[in-house]
Parts: C-alpha cells; structure tokens; sequence
C-alpha cells in the first residue's frame, strides 16, 4: 500500500485547461440581446400585426381600429382627455378592493389551510358564493351597500378574493409536514407555527394567487364600474363602446392590460426579493 | 421503580407501550408491548436494524405519534403531545430553507422568546461548537449533508432541554467530525445533567455514550434486550473492557 | 315577377319590439320576399353594430350618436330608417320620488342622476335642459345604471332622481305601477319630437338588394302608423310576440309605441342635431357625415355617396 | 455489564394498559354529527337567514324573494320551464370551453413552467392577454369569431385558461428539484420528466387551478350568454331581469352556484383518487 | 494515460478540475486542480470531512454540476451533462413519493424502455437483494429512513450502469444490514464489472471496497491523497493488513 500525492503523480499539461471564462463578455452581451428579443419579440409582433392588420385587410379598422390610432387615443385621454381622472379613481378602486382581499385572503386561508374544522365551516359558504358572479348579484349589493364605492370596491374584492383564498389553502396544505413537526417539537404555537413556517412555505402559492387576484381586480373594474358610476378606466370601456367609440375603448383596455401587466411585474418582483434565500448566491 | 416525585426531571416512565402501522390491509407490529425506565440524567442509547422502530419510538417520546397502547410518563405525568422540556434531532436535518444557519439555529430559542441579541450570541456560540462558524450565514441549500445536520444539532442544544431525542445525530459525519461531535455531546450531557435517549447505527458511538443499550428486534417475537455499560469515563476506544463490549454487541446483532 | 328571397338576421332586445318585427308578425314582408331570423338578443344598440360590422347580422339598430359614431369611424353604415322617437306619447321622463324637494330643473342642481349611459341621449337632454334654466351644463352628478335597477335605487334613495328612457318604458310603467313618484320633466319638453335610434343597413347589402331595403323600410312605416293608430292592439301583439319568444308578456302593458311620425319619416333635424353636439364635442371631425351620405333614401333606393 | 430481557425486568400491572379503544364506536358516531353540523351548519343558518330576511324586515323582498319562492321557481323552470333545456346548453358550452382551457392550459404551463425559453417568448403577450376582460372584447371576439357558439365558447375559454395556466406554471416551478435530478440522471428526458416527475408533483397546484377555472367557466356563462344568446343559464340571470321575473333570475343564479359547487367537489374528489398515495393507510 | 480508446468501459480521467462557490460574496474553493485517472472496473472511494467537497466531485463526474476550470473524459469524450453510462446514488434516498417501492425501483427500467413485465421481475429481484420483498407496495412515507436509503440503491443497482456514482449509500443502515450490503456492493461490483467511486465515512467500508481511496483535504492548500489498497479479496475485516491500514487511514484524517 503506497499513499501518494494526487497531483504530483501527474505530468500535468497546461492545455488541459479549459477555457471556461474566454468570450465570457461578448457571451453575455449576445446573451442580453437574445434575451430581450425572446421576452419582446412576440410582443412586438403582435403589435405589428395589430397596426398593419386592418391596412392589409385582415381586419376590419373601422371596428378594430389600428394600434397607432388607439396609443393616440390614449395619450389624448391621458393627457388632457378623461383617462388621466379616470386612473387615479380606478387604481384607488382596485388597490382598495386587492389590499382588502389580500388582508383577509391570506390570514383566512392560513387558517383554513391548516385547522380543518374553520375548513368544514366555512367552505361550503365559501365554495358557493364564489360560484355566484358579481355581474349577476348586482341587484343585491345596490340593495345592501348602495350605489357608492362601497359597493364597486365590494364587487371587486369580492373576485379577487377568491384566487387568494384558494391559492393560499393550497399552499399551506402543500407546505412541509415536516418542518412543521420540528416546529412543533421546538414549542411553536399555532400562531409562530403559521408565521415562521407555514407562511413563509406558502409564499410561492400565494404569490400566485396574489397574481391572479390582482389580474381580477382589475378586469373586475368593468363590471364594478357599469353601475352607479361615471367615471373610471371600465366605466370608459363600456361607455365608449355604447356610444361607439372605439379607439376609446381600445385605449381605456389596453390601459387596463397595462395596469395588470404592471401589477403582475411588480409582484412578480416583490416575491422575487422576498425568496432572495431560493437563488441567492 | 416508578416515580411521582416532581423533584425528579425527565424521568422516563414506558408502559406496554404497542404501536402497529397498518401496510396496504397488512398489519406491521413495530412495538408490543415495551416496558422501561429511564432514569434521570441517563444516556440510552438505542439500536436496532432498519426498520425496527427507533424512529418510531422516539417520535412516540416526543409526542408526535400517539401509541395505540400503553403508557409513557415523564417526571410522573402522561405524555400528550410534544413539551417544551424535550427537544428532537430528526434523521433528516429539517432545517427552514428560507432562513440562513444563524436563523435557523436561533429558531427555539426565538420560539421561546429570548431577547433577539443573547439568542443570537447563543446561537453562535453552538454554531461555533458545530464548526460552522464561517457558515452562519449560508442559507441550507449551500450546505453539505453533514454540515446540514450539524446545524440540526446546534439548534436542538441551544434550547437546552431535561429531555434530548436524538436520531442518528451523527450519521452523516466524517470519523473526526463525529468523533468530535460525541465529544461535545458527552460533554454536555454531563454538565446539563439531561436525560438523553440517541438512536445509532455506530456500536462504537453507542458504548462511547450510553448508560444502557436498548436493542430492539426485528421480529417482533423476541423481546428488546437492555445492556448496561457500565465502564468508567471518559471512555477509551482502544480499551480492551471497549472492545470486548462492541465485540458483544455485534454477537447480539448476529455478526461475528 | 316574384320578389327576390332575402333573409335578414339580426339581433333582437330584451321586452321590446322594433317596428320591422312587428311587421313581420303582422304579414307586412311576406310579399316582400323578406324573412326576419332573430339569431339572438344584443344588450345594448352597440353590439348589434358590431355584429352587422362583422357580417353576422344583416341589420342592426342603435341610438343616433352611436350610429353617426360608428359611420364616423369608417363603418359603411346607412341609417335606414328611425326606430324609435320621442313624440307626445313616448318620451323620457325624469322621476323623482313624491317626497322629493325637487320640482323642477333648477333644483336638480348638486343632485345625482341615474340614466342608462353617459354621453348619449339622456345626458343631452339634461345638458340641453340646465342650458335652458340658464345653469351650467354640468350641474348634476350623472351615474350610469342598468334599466332593472333605475327603481331599485331611486326608492332606496341612492339617486334623486331616476331617468326612464323612452326605450325603457317597461320600466317606466312598473315604477309607475308601484306608484310614489312623480315626474320633473321630459325629454320631450327639451328636445321637442326627434327620433332617438336608426335601423342601420350596411351599404352592400342595399346595393344588391335595393327592392328589398325599400319594402324593408316601407313594411317597418306601415307597421309604425299601425301601432299609432290601434295602440291597444299593438300592446296585445308585443303580448303575443314575447310569449312567442319566450320572455314575460307581461311587461307589454307598459308598452306606449315607437314614438314614430307618421310614415317614419326622418327629419334633418333628428340627425343633424347630433352631427352638430358630436362635431362640438369634438367625437367626429367637422363636416365629415352629410345627413344625405348616410340616410336610405326609399324613392332612390339608395343613400347617396 | 449485564444484558437482560428489558420486558421480564420488570413487574406489570395489567391496569397499565390505557384503553384507547374503550367507546370507539359512539364516539365515531358523535363525531359525524359534529362534522355534518360544522359543514352545513354555517350553510344553513345563511339558508334561513334568506328566507326569512325579508318576512322579517332585514331584506327587501320585491328585490330579493325568499329562497322558497326561488326554490319553486328553480323547479318549475327545471321541469317545465326554461332552465331544463338551458342547463344543457350551458353546460355544453362550459364544458367545452373549460375541458380546451385544461387540455391546452395544462401542457402549456408545464413547458412555460419548464422551459425558461418558452415562458420568457409567450409570457409577455399571456400577461398582456390576461389582463383584458372578456367582457371589454367582446366586439373583437363577433368581429373575429362571429356570433354563434364559437366566440360564446372562446370568451368562457379565454377567461379560465389562466387559472390553469398561472397554477400549473407555479406548481411546475414548485416541484422539488432534487426529484428531477434524480430523473435526469436516469437518463430521462424532458417528456418523461414531465409526464412522471413535474406533472405528478404539480398535480395538487393544477389541481388548485382546475377548481379555480371551473368556477370561472361557469361564472363565465353570465357575460358570454349576454350578447347574441337565445338560450343558456347565463342569458336567464339577464333575461330575467329585464323581464322582471326575479325569481326566476335568482333561480339561475342558485342554478349556477349549484353547478359550480359540485364541479367543485368533482374535483377535489378526483384529486383525492389521484393523491391517493398522500394518504394511503 | 488518458484514453482514447473506445473499448475502455468507465474510464474516467479528471484534469486540473476546479470548482468554487461564492457563498455571500466569499469565495469558497471546493476543488482546486485535481488531477486523476479511474481505471476501467476500478472501486475508487472517496473520504474527507464533511465539507471537503466529496458531493460536489460526485456530481460534477454524474455531470449535474459544471466545474469551473478542468476537464473529465469518460471513455474519452468529455463529459457533457448526464449520460446514460452512469448511474447516482444521491446522498439522499429521492424516492418519487407518488410511487411505491416498485414503481420507484423500476422507474429507472421505465425510462431505459424495458416491458413492463420484465422490469418488474428485475425490480422485484433488488428489492429482495436490499431486503424490501415484503415492502414493494409501501409508499415511501411509509418507509423508516434507512428502508427508503436501501429502496435507492435497489433503483441504481437495476440499470447496470458502466459507472456507479454513490455517495454515503449505506450511511443510515444498522451494522448488520450495512455489512450485507457492502457485501452484495462488492459482489456486483465484481460481476458486473462496474467502475464504482463512492463516497463514505466510513473507513472500514472504505478498505472493505476500494481499490484506491481519495482523501479531500479541508484546507485546500492541501493536495488531495490517493492510497492504494492492494489488499486481497475476499477482504477480512479482522486480518491484521486490514486493521493496519485503517490504523494508517485514520492516521491521515488526523487520529489516533
Ligand atoms: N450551491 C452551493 N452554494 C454554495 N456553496 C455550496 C453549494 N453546494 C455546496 N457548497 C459548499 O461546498 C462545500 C462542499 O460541499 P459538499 O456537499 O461537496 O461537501 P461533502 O464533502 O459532500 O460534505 P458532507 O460529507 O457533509 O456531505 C461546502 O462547504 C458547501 O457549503
Ligand atoms: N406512517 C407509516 N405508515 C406505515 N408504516 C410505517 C409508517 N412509519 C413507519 N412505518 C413502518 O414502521 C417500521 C419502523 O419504522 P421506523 O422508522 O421506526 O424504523 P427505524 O428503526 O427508525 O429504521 P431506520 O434505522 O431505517 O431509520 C418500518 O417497517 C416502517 O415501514
Ligand atoms: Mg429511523
Ligand atoms: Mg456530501
């Protein structure tokens, strides 16, 4: 039996190192480049198709006007025409509406999530009302909430909390039983078990519904905003369309997709930031 | 034998204690009938084949599984699930993946509201003893196997419990790092003066730290066996009372 | 010879009849060679301009600012005749609850509204009313709200007042029913008579069926007249025709009329007044719809253009 | 050292043994109760609160008619009315449209969620997609599709696509990576990865997404049934209340809930059947 | 001594290999220009301590990590990715937990296209060698951690790679079991003439198997150390060459 040095039993030969880090630059440059045609490409061909569709005759442009009438439409309506009001009014509905079903989606789902019984009692309920569209209850939120925001702000919490909820259910249920036991074994109360554990095991999932339910938020912003309202971007949407306005609408629905775009970018972020721990270094 | 004084902490009382896993309809018995004591301040060390129930009997001492008969007490009282005056190694690390080692490490004794800043030097103090100073803030997934475990281990020692249950703590070590690591937990047993029940594969590792040896069978025919290891510490490996102990384990276990 | 066969498609409205369906019921187009398929429901005037835009229906109807909108925005669109009106019979008419302090226009000042869409006829009769009383334009807060619920709210009091358009008489009649309110004003003071809505054709389809847009046309003007004259025949028949369709025949008490001059023939003014409110509003370019571009002239057979 | 018999070293009591079994059998039987009374109790107490609310004065009743009244009104409509016919045309629609959004949204989410490529070249323009309401588009969708089932489909479709979508994407990106590991060096490719570790691992999230998108199906209805519809549950809910036959309206809103809540519970039962092994003895 | 020749089955050969990590923002050197060549049908076992970079060599060789500067050729070509040539033993069991031990132990016949019949019988046959028969239709959260460790390696052992990377496979097994395994290890090692490097902590493992032993150094200004074991084989745990070398062995980790 011999105990030998590994390396100074080779003859080592310099060429054997492979060149991992040359051209890393220009890599990464066309990397980049790559990249952002990838992420925008099919974006902007969509675009191209939208604006020389109706010139080209796949569309009809007096019902789909092209894209650079409806982008001037909507500087017009930002600028000095009523979109710039309407934002400020809609965005208020919306976070209102997104925030309140985020403070109550989450904790609720956590709960439900993880004690069985709140689950039974509350489910059905839930499970029912969430079949029942806003669009159709109209009448009874008028009769119980009234004309005002309260019930526009109610109409929109009331979609959006419910990818919250769901989301968030599922993800407690899918969290690591494991960690929890050792949660447990540690003296953990329910209340630390849901907040160290369970919460932040959740996140990835309730992300997910945070994104739907922001989505909902705003595409709910046209249903909210057809009654009892005369101002906002879905308010615009429906009114431009009967009075057949169509650049109008299109300009108030792309500004509505913008905003959800946005949002959905923002959050996309935030988790992002918040799981630094499942990509750091 | 069994004791109802409070002055006693953790005294470990098992009554006819059956557990049986139900299979696909088949019906598994992994514990008929098991009585012991363990006294306070004792080293049990436990051994067994794979699958013999170790792992089972130590969730059961925790209270995370409940027993399908029988009785286990501690310091007189029934157990009815986990208590804060017991704290678990599992075989697997379970370390929180969103949380660095220092953070994981202070996790008990966060749970059991010390101050953000001792609790932190505590921590680091038993990370320290791990040897994963350079490490405190890598987060689980930078971790190698062991190096995961040990943080396992350090957490479970920050919160210094009577009752210590530890599950092939050191399974995943290098023969120093483990041997070193036997070396603290010898250590700390001794000075705490807490009741400490440790499964093992390592016979040496067992006659290193235990008072008694408890053998649990694979076939649930035969009953444990308990073997008292009475040699002064600290211990010497290459001592022949050691080796002829390890030497009689192994027969116990159908080798040599 | 034998007319030609030409179906037409189109889209019909919940609890209401326009005057070419009721002419087809009466047996008005059999001769005509025309046959109406009813292929759905459209909520809204608009939606049945897409359809036609899209060539799903043949015929479509909508109120005249979406009409001249929709011609404005490049759609070959020929208003064929008036489908509605207001008239001394069937008009709009602005209710307020008996109790209310509101008597009059100039009390309407800082109250709210509700009316079924912004920017169209209803928020121009009351634009054209302040303007009237001498108040600005924008004195009332004005709110969109489905017809089923206009009673709803007015008499939970969320609006002051609650505005029945002409189109929505069911509505008007069961508020009325229930009784408690009284009306401040109509349209019909404002505006005087003025038709409110067109039947659109698409400009093709009258120039390879010029014989058949004319009997269209003139089967809805007798239809019309008819529905004048034998008011409560009328009623009966929109009672049959719902059954028919399976809706509540119900409702057809509340029925007044098309609100229709005689022959329904259309007025500069039922066009141009719009031409003139859209054109200030800035909505269409001055001077780009002439009244004889877009209006179906039944003794040409043609719009001009 | 001595090695003794750890059962035989000891004096046993036969009283040591605790009786975990003793009134097994009544204590089952109270606890169904429990659970029933948990689950529908809280469904109940909303039930009598419905009829009741207006006999005693909380509800306005010519807005909202006692649920009896809505009862009789969902039967008649049901056995002799409308409703019976238009439960199969809406189901029909629906169904078609959510079974493409699962059979298109699955797949597409597991490569999106896969395949950095592909999710950076379809998000942007899925993100822009999503945020725009059915409801807005509908023009584009008659210009596009015309008036028959295809755009009523495509509209239920659109809408409940990305529930499905956005849920498996997040379950795929949640599917332990050490598992996938372990499939490569098998020597699996992508497909088999799929179809035998990222699909199986996913399952409960999709799952979360398919309840989600069920539900949006069939709320769904309402919007796509309002504009060129002659018959279906949704046009009901329309119908009917311009039509002033409230019950009526009310009983295709309970007709809808109803439907939504057993596709919900069809769903977590086939879950349950697929998880088996989450559960198993 | 680097091959190209294609008949050469598992030769490895490592050139100047280096692999670091950055672990907030410190550089950490795991592998630093290691250079060795594994013969054909060798058993090349791999020790240090915990840390010392072992996994990180195991998975750069199965090709699931790329190193940062150096090469490895198996048979001559480098290596690009997994290949179907090796098989892993992860130091975890990553069973499938949809999957019962059968399905998990035929999954990797499934993917190599083998009837489903036949790879049934070839699983059931490993599921006895580990001692499982009586568990194939257990789900693996129904399994003790050392009954799902042995379900993996019965998944490796079905595909008959030309390389076995394994790391601590048998760490979680009681004595007994773990010796019976090691001798089946050896037994297929030798049949099938496969080229194993496997990582343990082992070291009596380490001289019952290998033919060479890789120490990893912790310091890695180190060089890395290779032992020759030419001991004969069957190899006698208890002849005196034995005892010695893992004298020598634990000598080199700094003991004794
Ligand atoms: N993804 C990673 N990011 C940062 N550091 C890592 C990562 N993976 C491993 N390391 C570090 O690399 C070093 C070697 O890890 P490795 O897992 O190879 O150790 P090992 O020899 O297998 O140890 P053990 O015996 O404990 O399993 C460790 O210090 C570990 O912290
Ligand atoms: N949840 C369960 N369902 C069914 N059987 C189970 C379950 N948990 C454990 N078992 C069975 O109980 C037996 C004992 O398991 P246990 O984990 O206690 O073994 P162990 O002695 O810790 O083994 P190891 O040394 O391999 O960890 C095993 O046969 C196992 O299959
Ligand atoms: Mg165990
Ligand atoms: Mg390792």
């Amino acid at each position: 039996m011999t105990i030998q040095d590994v390396n100074a039993s080779l003859a080592l030969g310099a060429d054997g190192v492979r060149s991992a880090n040359a051209g890393a630059f220009g890599r990464k440059a066309l990397q980049l480049i790559g990249d952002l045609a990838t992420r925008f490409g099919v974006l902007i061909a969509f675009a191209l198709l939208w604006e020389y569709g109706g010139r080209l005759g796949f569309l009809n442009s007096a019902v789909i006007p092209p894209l650079s009438d409806v982008i001037a439409a909507l500087r017009d309506g930002l600028v000095s025409g009523p979109l710039k009001e309407d934002l400020g009014i809609s965005l208020t509905r919306a976070g209102i509406a997104f925030g309140a079903a985020t403070v109550i989606g989450i904790p609720l789902g956590l709960v439900m999530g993880q004690l069985p019984t709140a689950e039974k009692l509350i489910d059905p309920l839930l499970q029912l009302f969430r079949q029942t569209s806003a669009l159709a209850l109209y009448p009874v939120f008028i009769l119980l909430l009234g004309l005002g925001e309260t019930s526009k702000v109610f109409v929109i919490f009331w979609a959006s909390l419910f990818p919250i909820l769901l989301a968030t259910i599922g993800g407690v249920q899918e969290v690591d039983g494991k960690l929890i036991e050792m949660a447990r074994v540690y003296g953990a109360r329910r209340l630390t078990i849901f907040r160290r554990v369970v919460l932040p095991g959740a996140v990835p999932q309730i992300f997910v519904g945070l994104r739907l339910s922001a989505t909902t938020a705003l595409l709910m912003l046209i249903a909210a905003e057809m009654i009892g309202a005369n101002h906002g971007v879905g308010f615009q949407v429906m009114n431009a369309q009967y009075n057949f306005q169509i650049p109008l609408m299109f300009a108030s629905i792309v500004l509505l997709a913008l905003l959800g775009l946005a949002a959905n970018y923002a959050i996309l972020g935030l988790q992002r930031r918040l799981c630094r721990w499942n990509s750091a270094g | 034998m069994s004791a109802t004084q409070a002055a006693l902490r953790g005294e470990v009382s098992i009554r006819r204690l059956s557990k049986a896993f139900t299979l696909n309809d088949r019906r598994l018995d992994v514990l008929k009938g098991l009585n012991l004591d363990i006294r306070s301040g004792e080293c049990l060390v436990i051994v067994g084949a794979s699958g013999s129930g170790k792992t089972t009997l130590l969730r059961i001492l925790a209270g995370l599984e409940s027993a399908d008969a029988g009785e286990v007490d501690i310091d007189g009282r029934p157990v009815d699930g986990v208590g804060a005056e017991r704290a678990v190694i599992f075989q697997e690390p379970r370390l929180l993946p969103w949380l660095t080692v220092l953070e994981n490490v202070t996790f008990g004794l966060d749970i059991r509201g010390w101050p953000k800043g001792e609790a932190k030097a505590e921590a680091r103090h038993y990370i320290e003893l791990v040897g994963l100073a350079d490490f405190a803030d890598a987060y689980p997934r930078q971790l190698s196997g062991g190096m995961a475990q040990r943080v396992g281990i350090a957490r479970a020692l920050t919160v210094k419990p009577e009752i210590l249950l530890l599950d092939e703590p050191l399974g995943a070590l290098d023969a120093m790092t483990k041997i070193a690591m036997q070396q603290e937990l010898s250590r700390i047993w001794r000075e705490e003066k807490v009741t400490m029940i440790l499964v093992t594969h390592d016979l040496e590792e067992a006659i290193y730290l235990a008072d008694r040896v408890l053998v649990l069978p694979s076939n649930k025919a035969q009953p444990p066996r308990l073997i008292d290891v009475d040699l002064p510490r600290p211990r010497e490996r290459s001592s022949a009372d050691f080796v002829a102990l390890r030497e009689e384990l192994l027969a116990e276990f159908g080798l040599h | 010879a034998k007319a030609e066969e030409v179906t037409i498609r189109y889209l019909a409205s919940q609890g209401g009849i326009a005057p070419h369906e009721l002419a087809d019921y009466l047996g008005y187009y059999r001769d005509a060679g025309i046959k109406l398929d009813r292929i759905g429901y459209a909520k809204g005037g608009p939606e049945s301009l897409f359809a036609l835009a899209s060539g799903s229906v043949d015929l479509g109807g909508a109120a005249t600012p979406a009409v001249l909108n929709s011609i404005a925005s490049g759609n070959d669109f020929v208003a064929a005749y008036p489908s509605n009106g207001v008239n001394a019979t069937v008009k709009s008419t602005f209710y307020v609850l008996d109790d209310s302090p509101i008597h009059d226009i100039k009390d309407l000042a800082g109250k709210t509204i509700a009316i079924n869409t912004l920017g169209a006829h209803l928020d121009y009769t009351v634009r054209e009313a302040f303007h009237k009383a001498g108040l600005p334009e924008t004195s009332a807060n004005l709110i969109t709200v489905p017809g089923p619920q206009l009673e709803q709210t007015l008499r939970s009091r969320q609006v002051d007042v609650a505005a029945i358009g002409y189109w929505q008489q069911t509505f008007g009649g069961a508020l009325l029913k229930t009784g408690g309110v009284r009306p401040i004003f109509t349209d019909q003071d404002v505006l005087g008579d003025i038709a409110g809505g067109f039947v659109v054709l698409r400009r093709d389809f009258i120039a390879a069926h010029p014989e058949t847009a004319a009997a269209f046309v003139a089967g809805a003007a007798k239809a019309s007249d008819w529905a004048n004259a034998h008011p409560d025949e009328a009623r009966a028949t929109l009672a049959d025709i719902l059954k028919a369709r399976g809706e509540n025949p119900d409702i057809a008490q509340y029925w007044q009329g098309f609100g229709l001059r005689a022959g329904a023939v259309t007025e500069p003014h039922d066009l141009t007044f719009w031409i003139d409110t859209l054109e200030r509003g800035g909505k269409i370019p001055q001077g780009k719809l002439k009244v004889a571009d877009i209006l179906f002239d039944p003794k040409t057979k043609t719009a001009a253009k």
